[in-house]
């Protein structure tokens, strides 16, 4: 009698002090189930972070067939741990209160003298939808979620190998948040995977919200314009860049991937690339490039033309670009700065607008205000014409964040132009390639397979080769630089 | 590491430097419509004396110049090592005073010189603080980008081309070697490539010989387009001959003057000179005195050349005379006569060192 | 002149302590040694008395030279 | 990384002096574009006075609807000086924005200049960077003042008119050689050797018409240039003048390929001839010690132009072919022997000897005790869109 007096007692004191433990939640649940043999089984779970369904479908009346009781949970299963009451009153709490706090159901079997946590995590969320920042014409709508859970199956389910890897990590003190380390087995150089492993577990944060908490961490130099490591949102992109060796990292809670190592040029194929003609991908590939050109040179060329090397310019056009400056009060460089700044304005606020409002505002006051200032005099029409083209030119670029350093680079170049003309324009280049070339991402250098050069993987860099063309068991040189060392 | 290929086109690129902007119009002053015969034959040279620097880095695999010295001599191998870093700084500020100069003449009359010599040496020092690597690739990496505008220009400006301007063709077999500073000039200094050798991987040798013979084919090529182009008259008064050319390039009717743009990528030569130069002195530097840090010390190379190059010389005509005068021994005194003594002792070292160990 | 001893010398200085507060002396060592020379030339220059270099070496060849022959 | 942002801060010291300012920079509107130079040099009092015709951006056509309507396609600056140098700077008493050259389509300098020599102020082009000498060489005959005075009409800036009717009268009439541009005249007189430049004068003119009137006039020899004629330079010197038919055989003997139109003597009229010609090789050979000069001129004969006679049968076609030959071979050495003998040595043999025998002491005797033999190679290749002609008396003869 006194016996299971202390020991519901004790159950009731342990699901008393969990209730403390997190503050007495309005969410925590905590209900006794009675089993066919009539012992009382206290079961304790937070009803906002469990799938109700398996709760009274499946612990509920397993419970009453005393299920439980016959089979104990097999050490080491994820959905089903089990305590011995006995030991230390503190772990006990702590373990049973951690475990309310992942979604888990406690429960507390007085007569046995167990507690078993059982994993009945549903947490809410959307659905699988369209990848909204890489959409593409042909090829899969899938994108990832939030879920890491609906996110592995997408992966699985385009890979069905034995050889996919996953790593569980939690980091964050507070958020605990579930980060995982994706590669293929075999594929992927282990120096690699363990270089990435290194850097997870030497992070010091006391929350992850977004992949880009573990980039800005992980990635190789801090102080660069362009991304070291890729992100994407599309489970197809990070299938193929898996089955190329590389490793991923997903990050629970963000549909954004992170994948290394990436290199300069991987940075203008897009998925699409790969589900289209050979010779349209080609093109489109080419197309990019020049854009990536235009995008970062052309305002700058445009001043160092005009306020430093005049004679570049043919006659005819250089006499009507000066009949269109009679009047104008700022020098071309002022010009082309403000144009370029109030483009960048525009685009934010385009961005941040509610999407109705949206690209309508964007093109509208472009257009409007280009327009307007021209009129007005405050801005040469070629000037316009230049900031428009460099602003349509930058949204070519497949990756976003590399759109983002595009513009850091302009604007340093239009100010190396307006100091020292095309001569800074050369040095800020040189810096550039100086820059490019000393990057490294992973290990592997960014400019692979340029510059260390590997001129078997130029088909699939300058050209898109046919797949039949192409082997399809060679790696990538930047993976395979990495196996040979 | 950096590869073959790469020590190849850094031999190339650093061979053209300042050449095709300051030496031709000396060439074809001397040599008349024969001139373009002369790199060939200081070329010869220059792949002698590069024998003889491969034969001093085969004799202690893996050291540059700089660890050699102080192994042949021990301490006084560092004064060696000072005399080596003296060198690649001079040899860095006359790059960057012609650069200057040729820039103040031609497209950026009025900009003060030493906004060229601190713009360069910044970014050389960037790439330089990053090391070896970077500087080859920098230079794979730049290489099509320059090579490929200056031979299209050269090639379009062709419709000028007149045969009468190469005759009559070899008057005076000697003139070609009448220009001895041009053994110094361009060839010796590429003993400063030498400070990259234990950083290569493999066939060094091959590469640094020929990358010097394919830049003095490409100079002779050079010399004797513009010869062919502008006639040795012209040639040899005008001083930036390669200037004049890609000045009266006409791409169609439309492009008339694209000789800016022609220009701003021709002085990526020099740049890369420069940069290896900077990288042979950091070098000696960090082999003399085993610093642990970088940047200070690139900043005071900056500090140094940049200041330098405003006084290594007076003017350009003063320079060209002391140059004709001194350049030649000059050079030698650096890159013949320390090597063969380092040579020399290296070998008496290694017989007498075998023979006490053999007794 | 005002942007040598304002700017430059100040910078010396900073880099300088800053390699002393690093421990790295021989560093220090180095680059005071070598900014230091860049330092005069630049004070030679703008005070108009610049040391030309090569007029300096072709001197200092000119001695050699008998002293090399003989 | 601390290292690393202190590098940032220094380098951003160092460059702080360099963003202050910025040197060599110019506005697009702050520039006078140079259309066409004019230079003379007064013999009496030495002054040298330099006309400089400014494009005027606002007549362009991007701002042909700007308010003011019809302005002058360029202006004309002129300024005097002792030198070239002087003349440079002094034309900013008169010029609001910065001279720039790089444009500029042709220069011209009055007979009178030229006469004396224009050594200094070719040196002086030179010595400038800026300045490109790739640029045709015209020689005002008559008062430069007036040619630089004078709009054209159809093609409104002046400089362009004149250069693309250089181009013209190269491709159809072989009145202008390729070989008219400044530096041509300094190579060629640096190595002692001929050039032949083309000259051009004003038409008659009524007052002193402005470019609107110039263009509303529809008689368009009035009030403008024409092209016309050669000046043979020597030495930097002008030493005579070739008229439009010398300037075409002149062009023939020195390997111009264009169009061009010779009256053949032909039975008891003549025929008129369109030739093309397909470029000329000298040969030196030695005949009793003295140096031959072979020069074989290869001509296209068509029957285009032809309108008094067409050949039929084999033996015609042969007959005008010899003809032709004949014809033109008198004509060019009658042209030689006549320029010879003013010492004008327009075949230049003597670059020729310079390059083929540069052994011989004295060049000039040589070349001008050097025989020439011209031969000419005609080929009837084009023909009309006629296979006979129309007979019938109403024929001109």
């Amino acid at each position: 009698m006194g016996r299971t007096s202390r020991e519901r007692s004790l159950g009731a004191m342990l699901a008393g002090e969990i209730r403390t433990a997190l503050g007495n939640p309005p969410d925590l649940v905590c209900r006794t189930v009675i089993t066919d043999e009539g012992r009382a089984v206290q079961c304790i779970y937070l009803e906002s972070l469990i799938d109700k369904r398996c709760i009274d479908e499946f612990i509920v009346d397993s419970i009453r067939r005393n299920a439980f009781a016959e089979e104990p949970a097999t050490p080491g299963d994820p959905f089903m741990r089990e305590l011995p009451l006995q030991a230390l009153r503190g772990t006990i709490r702590d373990e049973a209160s951690r475990a309310v706090v992942a979604g888990q159901c406690v429960l507390i079997d007085e007569a046995k003298e167990r507690i078993c946590l059982v994993d009945t995590f549903d947490a809410p969320g959307r659905q699988v939808e369209e990848p909204k920042t890489e959409p593409t014409i042909r090829g899969s709508f899938e994108g990832f979620t939030e879920n890491i859970r609906i996110n592995i199956g997408l992966v699985r389910k385009r890979i069905q190998s034995r050889r996919l890897r996953f790593e569980k990590m939690a980091i964050g003190s507070r958020s605990r948040t579930v980060v995982m380390i994706v590669w293929m087995d075999g594929l992927a150089p282990q120096t690699l995977v363990q270089e990435m492993r290194r850097r997870l577990a030497a992070i010091r944060t006391d929350s992850v919200l977004e992949s880009s908490y573990i980039e800005e961490y992980i990635q190789g130099r801090i102080l660069s314009p362009f991304p070291t490591l890729l992100n994407t949102e599309r489970p197809d992109k990070m299938a193929a860049h898996l089955l190329e060796g590389k490793v991923a990292v997903m990050v629970d809670g963000t549909p954004f991937v992170l994948i290394a190592p990436l290199t300069f040029f991987e940075l203008f194929s897009s998925a699409e690339d790969y589900y289209q003609r050979a010779d349209i991908a080609t093109f489109i590939r080419w197309i990019r490039l020049i854009s990536f050109f235009v995008a970062v040179f052309a305002p700058s060329l445009f001043v160092a033309a005009t306020t430093f090397h005049q004679e570049l310019i043919p006659t005819e056009l250089l006499i009507s670009l000066s009949a269109q400056r009679e009047g104008v009060p700022m020098p071309a460089f002022l010009e082309v700065m403000l144009m370029e700044i109030v483009f960048e304005i525009i685009r934010e606020a385009g961005l941040r607008m509610p999407r109705a409002v949206g690209q309508a505002l964007s093109i509208v006051g472009a257009i409007v205000l280009g327009q307007a200032a021209v009129e007005a005099g405050l801005i040469s029409a070629a000037v316009v014409i230049v900031v428009a083209v460099t602003g349509i030119t930058n949204f070519v670029v497949p990756v976003y964040s590399f759109g983002m350093s595009q513009r850091l680079l302009r604007f340093t170049f239009i100010l190396l132009a307006g100091f020292m003309g095309l001569f800074g324009v050369l040095c800020g280049a040189l810096l550039l390639i100086a820059h490019l070339v000393s990057l490294k991402s992973f290990g592997v250098p960014y400019m692979t397979p340029f510059a260390p050069a590997y001129k078997a993987d130029w088909q699939d860099v300058l050209v898109r080769a046919p797949r039949p063309w192409m082997d399809p068991n060679r790696l990538p040189a930047s993976i395979r630089r990495l196996k040979r060392h | 590491m950096i590869s073959r290929g790469q020590y190849y086109l850094l031999t190339v690129n650093f061979t053209l430097g300042t050449t095709l902007f300051v030496t031709i119009n000396g060439m074809i002053e001397e040599a008349g419509p024969d001139a373009w015969m002369m790199p060939l034959w200081a070329g010869a040279y220059g792949m002698l004396a590069a024998l003889l620097w491969i034969a001093l880095l085969r004799s202690s695999p893996g050291k540059s110049p700089v660890e050699i010295a102080r192994e042949a001599w021990g301490p006084a191998g560092a004064i060696v090592g000072v005399l080596f870093l003296i060198f690649f700084c001079l040899i860095a500020s006359w790059t960057l005073r012609n650069l200057s100069d040729f820039m103040n003449v031609t497209i950026m009359p009025k900009t003060p010189p030493s906004i060229f010599h601190i713009m360069f040496l910044l970014v050389a020092g960037y790439a330089v603080a990053q090391g070896s690597e970077t500087v080859g690739r920098l230079n794979a990496v730049v290489t099509p980008f320059l090579a490929f505008p200056f031979w299209a220009s050269l090639a379009l400006a062709t419709a000028f081309w007149d045969w009468e301007r190469l005759q009559p063709a070899f008057q005076d077999p000697w003139a070609i070697i009448r220009f001895p500073s041009l053994l110094g000039f361009p060839f010796m200094e590429t003993f400063a490539l030498t400070m990259l050798w234990p950083r290569v991987k493999s066939g060094t040798a091959g590469a640094l010989l020929l990358g010097l013979a394919s830049a003095a084919l490409s100079i002779s090529v050079v010399v004797f387009m513009v010869i062919g182009l502008i006639g040795p008259e012209r040639a040899a008064r005008i001083n930036y001959p390669i200037y004049t050319v890609v000045q009266e390039v006409e791409l169609g009717q439309v492009l008339v003057n694209i000789h800016s743009v022609l220009t701003v990528t021709l002085i990526t030569l020099i740049f890369i000179k420069l940069m290896v130069l900077l990288y042979a002195a950091f070098e000696t530097i960090g082999q003399l005195f085993r610093p642990a840090s970088r940047w200070p010390h690139l900043l005071a190379f900056t500090i140094l050349i940049s200041a330098s190059s405003l006084t290594i010389y007076e003017n350009p005509i003063q320079n060209g005379i002391l140059a004709a005068a001194h350049t030649f021994i000059y050079d030698s005194l650096h890159t013949l006569l320390i090597p063969v003594l380092l040579l020399i002792t290296l070998k008496v070292r290694r017989a007498l060192g075998g023979r006490s160990r053999r007794s | 002149m005002w942007l040598l001893y304002l700017g430059l010398a100040p910078l010396i200085v900073l880099i300088a302590a800053w390699l002393i507060r690093r421990k790295m002396y021989r560093d220090t060592a180095v680059f005071a040694a070598i900014s230091l020379a860049g330092f005069g030339l630049w004070a030679s220059v703008v005070h108009d008395r610049p040391i030309f270099l090569n007029t300096a070496i072709s001197r200092i060849l000119m001695a050699l030279m008998p002293w090399t022959a003989g | 990384m601390s290292r690393r942002s202190f590098a940032i801060a220094a380098i951003l010291a160092l460059l702080s002096p360099l963003l202050a300012s910025c040197w060599d920079k110019a506005e697009i509107n702050e520039l006078a574009l140079v259309s066409m130079v004019g230079l003379d040099r007064n013999p009496d009092n030495g002054l040298l006075t330099v006309w400089m015709q400014i494009i005027n951006p606002a007549s362009g056509t991007a701002a042909q609807k700007s308010p003011g309507g019809e302005q002058a396609p360029v202006y004309t600056y002129k300024v005097s000086a002792k030198s070239s140098a002087e003349t440079q700077l002094l034309i900013y008493k008169l010029m609001p924005r910065k001279m720039f050259v790089h444009h500029a389509k042709a220069i011209l300098m009055s007979e009178r200049t030229v006469k004396r020599g224009i050594r200094d102020i070719l040196n002086f082009t030179e010595l400038m960077p800026d300045a490109r000498s790739s640029v045709p060489l015209l020689i005002a005959d008559g008062p430069l003042e007036e040619v630089m005075r004078t709009f054209t009409p159809l093609e409104r800036n002046p400089a362009e008119s004149i250069e693309s009717r250089l181009k013209l009268l190269y491709e159809y009439a072989l009145l202008s050689g390729r070989r008219i541009e400044m530096r041509d005249v300094i190579e060629r007189s640096a190595r002692r050797d001929i050039a032949v430049i083309p000259m051009i004068a004003p038409t008659p003119r009524t007052g002193n018409p402005n470019s609107w009137q110039v263009n509303a006039e529809i008689d368009a020899n009035l009030n403008q240039l024409e092209v016309g004629g050669g000046a043979v330079i020597r030495d930097y010197r002008m030493v005579g003048r070739l008229s439009d038919g010398e300037l075409v055989l002149y062009n023939l003997l020195n390997g111009a390929r264009g169009r061009f139109v010779r009256l053949v003597p032909f039975r008891d009229g003549h025929l008129s001839v369109s030739m093309n010609s397909r470029g000329a090789k000298k040969k030196l050979e030695w005949r009793n010690g003295k140096p031959f000069v072979r020069a074989r001129i290869r001509v296209d004969i068509s029957t285009i132009a032809m309108s008094e006679y067409h050949p039929q049968t084999m033996d015609e076609i042969r007959e005008l072919e010899r003809l032709v030959e004949r014809h033109l071979a008198e004509e060019l050495t009658a042209f030689l022997d006549k320029t010879r003998g003013k010492g004008w040595d327009l075949l230049r043999v003597r670059s020729l000897l310079r390059r083929k025998a540069p052994k011989l002491e004295d060049l000039d005797r040589a070349a001008d005790e050097a025989e020439i033999g011209v031969e000419i190679e005609a080929r009837i290749t084009g023909m009309g869109n006629l296979s006979r002609l129309y007979e019938g008396t109403g024929g001109e003869r």
